[in-house]
């Protein structure tokens, strides 16, 4: 799959393509690693990490909607000591891997961080922006200094690793973007599920085991490209883009917008994994169509028109 | 298209032991014999269940009390509502190929669920099948029935002896001519437990399509609950129907 | 259409069934009224006006995506002086009228109520979220102090009329909803389009005229239940749910989560006018089956779920 | 299904004077003859467009220059890529009962794009079809060329005389052979000028089903800006097809 048109850096990070997985889909055990990386992730970003292992939200945890899926996993892990072992496995293949960690305070987001080095992590993704795991998602991502905090504990303990601060939907995004690269992150990861829920009509009760979800896939890809764009246009940070990428088209549209990569979530389930290869193999065939001779003259370039 | 969310109220409740057959309003999707849905008891949770029988007028289960959900759907009344999300998995028609004629199913227990509606497809498309059934015990080869009223012929092996719905007694891969129709089928395919499936491939080898269970939450291929075994498959994404060489390190 | 089991009060106006329009459809001229009216709504809400006549963006102005529209409008309105009109023409009907305004101060917000409420307005609804309106839109929602001032200008001069806040998504939006009724608010209205945008990517440019833009429509749907769930279930505040209503599912989930009344944007025009009659009908099949005797027995009720 | 937005290229331009044929990359959609789109030329505005030819390998506009936005479309160049949203409005066939058999069509300058596809439709559905077209100047009467290579037979009126693509001199409804088809045919579409149109219902009475246009924003029927008079039909939403009856205020 090398080629130098699909080369690129995003947060400190050198990457041979710009697609990954995004966290939450198959990289919590070492056998969703060796998938992912059989699928052809650029890098492989694991499910988001706690302390404490987590069993999640009981069933059903996910439910399909106009569009995509609401899912309420509740942040099900295997805890800190789950690290080593995704880490490795993605090393194993040769493969950068990013560590997603969810922490309610500095003090365990530094230490999630240390291991998740220490296992031999090429990047931290803080995620600030679960909207269904009280304490340690959206909630830390509202309060402007307990996450600025978190964020620098975590560039503390990391030397020189690569931060990447993933976040939702928040009120006047370009402001806190800077806020967080200001503490220490080298890129955002933009965006995370939007805050859903679905309720059954007959009985009137909310489906999800875990009550409220997040809403993702196709539905919220428009989201997702505004806000790359508006972060993107104000700001120029690194940014990978998230949100409903299932064909290159959206791939493209993310980077046009300022995204220097793209992660793909519920395509994964949805498509199945040959979505990576289908967007990469694409996204080569375009770069080449349109007489690009790297992608990142594509970042970004849709604030200018 | 894809999968969905859908509410639906229950038609019929039965029970024979164990086992409780369950009629609800139409789905809303169509499905290959194997696939399964997530069956949402309002309240509870939701669990994964095999599609026992779809027509234009209602999907059916069958369900062995286990636990809190699979206890509650015994004690479903018609006209309650709950929650189906299908349809998920893969199907027996990826893994059946041109040359089979002859099928032989083997159904043990909750497992003859989606050995009904794989009777009842294969019929329809002019398979010959035959159809053994095994049961822990008389009361719930009762079940037998609702084979019948599809119109659908069995023969049941039960454990505790023959009588009433039972014509054969013992383990369902025991009697001389179940061996003898394993022998002649182009392939067998089977649903029930573990040692039951073994017992299975001890007699059809790799003519065995297997129906298998395993521990699914997300039901649609991103939790890694239902793996099989690690490196192995996701039993929600690459199954439930498996050929035996795809998981023979289980059946030996 | 009268049916007491459909009768519903919200933020003190009394509706004869809880299904109105959405501000920004068709209601921005006589005509328009008259056809939401003859499609049975229960009370018309204007398009949002600006003091000043606004042309609105360039074309295209709206852009169909994955379940659901993008729109850029761009607030076009006649400006205050078109206000007169349309309260008109809906008395004329005898239906009550809800006027929309925009509005980036206190003064003009007042201003602009006041003439409202002097042409015959039942209610106001101060749009405090449009995605596309630079001054007058959700900028003016993420400033706490400014909103609050805002809804507070218009409380002082429209006397015992109800006021309705409209708003988008925000950070801890159920505190925010209690700052805008502690000002006098008696019901918000939630939720308007999520900002969101296109991009070509053969051309690599914004699509709307206006650049970025609203998504509207069933996409959203999951995402206007929870804001509903969220806020009615912490703050039992009046509340008027707005998001992908299509069918009579949509409204008894927005209503079960927590809404007394329900708008339909969207499927106004990409399914037709008769889709008000059509929910209307089968809401109230909906509450004969299900024995209840009035819709407000299902307001909230899957909170307690 | 629904209204889409796609990104097309163009593959040929031609001008005719003011009016200008484009052939575009299919766009993924059908639609019915007198449905329209809205054609985004990047960087301008969206302008609405009558689909003046549709196949499975492309599809065709005839674009007459008027201001910016169309001005730019004839100047556009094989490769560009353009954007089309689509299909908009309500197109002939809601208005066509089983007892038409012949149909007149007339069409006036940039008219003449929605009575080339609305031949190649009904002409293949089997009606027995006429059609005639009038222009302003034998230059844009050049356009006849896309009629017949697309196998359509025309009659052409032009203002400025007879010769080379123009058959006939005059306005398009005062020919004698036009007033003889008006009368033999079950219904007359046309589309043009409203001066042409008021031409033609004068002629044709509640034969008529005529084309419009007016001033279209939202395309999607909740701007308000295409109403066609206080308390009337939205053009986008309720036309641009409309029987005389429904719009005879303005024919009148
Ligand atoms: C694809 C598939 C199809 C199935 N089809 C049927 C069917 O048609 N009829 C039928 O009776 N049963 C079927 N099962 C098994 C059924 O899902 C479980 O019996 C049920 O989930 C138990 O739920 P519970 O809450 O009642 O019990 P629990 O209290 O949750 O558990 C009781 C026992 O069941 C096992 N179990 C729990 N959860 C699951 C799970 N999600 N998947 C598998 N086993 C579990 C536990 O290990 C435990 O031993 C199927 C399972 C799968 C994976
Ligand atoms: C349903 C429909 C189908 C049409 N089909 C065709 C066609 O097949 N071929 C063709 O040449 N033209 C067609 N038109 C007219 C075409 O849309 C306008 O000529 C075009 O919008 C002018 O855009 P502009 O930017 O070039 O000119 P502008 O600078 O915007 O305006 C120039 C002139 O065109 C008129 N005009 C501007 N905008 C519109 C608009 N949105 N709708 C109607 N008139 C407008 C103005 O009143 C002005 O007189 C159609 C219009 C409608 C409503
Ligand atoms: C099932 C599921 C689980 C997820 N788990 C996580 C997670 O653990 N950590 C995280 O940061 N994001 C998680 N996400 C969010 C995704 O990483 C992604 O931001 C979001 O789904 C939008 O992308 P998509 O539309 O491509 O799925 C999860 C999403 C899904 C659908
Ligand atoms: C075309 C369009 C124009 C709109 N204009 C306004 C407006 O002027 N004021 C406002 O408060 N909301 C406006 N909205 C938002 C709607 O009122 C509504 O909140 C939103 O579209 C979600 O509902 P829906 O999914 O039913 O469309 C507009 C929405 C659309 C689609
Ligand atoms: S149950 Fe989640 S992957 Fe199979
Ligand atoms: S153009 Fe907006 S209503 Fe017709």
């Amino acid at each position: 799959m090398r080629d130098s048109r699909l080369a690129v850096e995003v947060g400190k990070l050198k990457l041979e393509h710009p697609v990954m997985n995004a966290s939450g889909i198959l990289a919590v055990d070492s056998s969703g690693v060796a998938e992912l990386v059989k699928a052809g992730v650029a890098a492989v970003v694991t499910k988001s990490f706690t302390m404490e292992e987590r069993e999640g939200n009981p069933t059903p945890v996910i439910i399909p909607v106009e569009a995509g899926y609401v899912n309420s996993v509740g942040l099900a892990n295997p805890g800190i000591n789950g690290i080593p072992e995704v880490v490795r496995a993605a090393k194993a293949y040769g493969k950068p891997v990013i560590v997603s960690i969810a922490a309610g305070n500095p003090e365990e987001a530094a230490k999630l961080a240390e291991v998740s080095v220490e296992a031999g992590a090429d990047a931290i993704e803080v995620n600030l922006s679960c909207p269904h795991a009280e304490g340690r998602g959206l909630e830390v991502g509202y309060d402007r200094k307990l996450s600025k905090m978190i964020v620098e504990s975590i560039v503390a303990v990391v030397g020189d690793r690569p931060v990447w601060v993933k976040l939702g939907l928040l009120d006047r995004l370009p402001e806190r973007v800077l806020e967080f690269v200001e503490a220490g992150a080298s890129a955002v990861v933009l965006i995370n599920t939007i805050r859903a829920m679905v309720i059954d009509v007959e009985t009137l009760r909310p489906v999800l085991g875990g009550i409220v979800g997040g809403l993702s896939g196709r539905a919220i890809h428009p989201v997702a490209v505004r806000a790359v764009y508006d972060v993107y246009c104000e700001t120029g940070v690194d940014i990978v883009g998230v949100g409903g990428v299932y064909t290159w088209r959206d791939a493209v549209e993310l980077i046009a917008a300022g995204a220097r990569a793209v992660q793909v979530g519920t395509a994964l389930f949805d498509k199945g994994l040959g979505v990576v290869h289908e967007i990469v193999t694409s996204l080569r065939e375009y770069l080449e169509r349109k007489g690009f001779s790297n992608i990142s003259e594509v970042v970004g370039i849709a604030c200018k028109r | 298209m894809g999968t969905q969310f859908v509410s639906v109220r229950v038609m019929r409740v039965k029970r024979y032991g164990g086992l409780a057959w369950l009629r609800v309003s139409p789905l809303g999707f169509t499905a290959d014999p194997g696939q399964f849905v997530m069956l949402w008891v309002p309240g509870l949770e939701a669990v994964p269940m095999s599609i026992a029988w779809m027509d234009s007028l209602g999907a059916e289960f069958i369900v062995r009390s286990v636990g809190e959900t699979t206890k509650h759907i015994h004690e479903l009344k018609r006209g309650d509502a709950i929650g189906v999300m299908g349809p998920l998995g893969r199907g027996i028609s990826s893994v059946m190929n041109v040359h089979v004629h002859k099928v032989l199913l083997v159904g043990g227990g909750s497992g003859v669920a989606p050995i009904l509606y794989t009777a009842g497809v294969l019929g329809a498309r002019g398979y010959d099948v035959n159809i053994v059934l095994g049961f822990r015990s008389r009361e719930e080869a009762g079940i037998r029935e609702v084979f019948e009223h599809h119109g659908v012929d069995v023969t049941v092996v039960c454990e505790d002896g023959v009588g009433g719905p039972c014509d054969y007694e013992g383990l369902v891969t025991e009697p001389e001519f179940v061996k003898k129709l394993v022998t002649s089928a182009d392939v067998v395919i089977s649903a029930g437990p573990l040692p039951m499936m073994k017992a299975v491939y001890r007699l059809a080898g790799d003519k065995l399509i297997a129906i298998m269970e395993s521990i699914v939450k997300c039901g649609v291929g991103f939790c890694g609950s239902c793996r099989l075994w690690p490196g192995g498959p996701l039993l929600c994404r690459d199954g439930p129907v498996f050929t035996a060489s795809e998981i023979r390190r289980l059946l030996e």
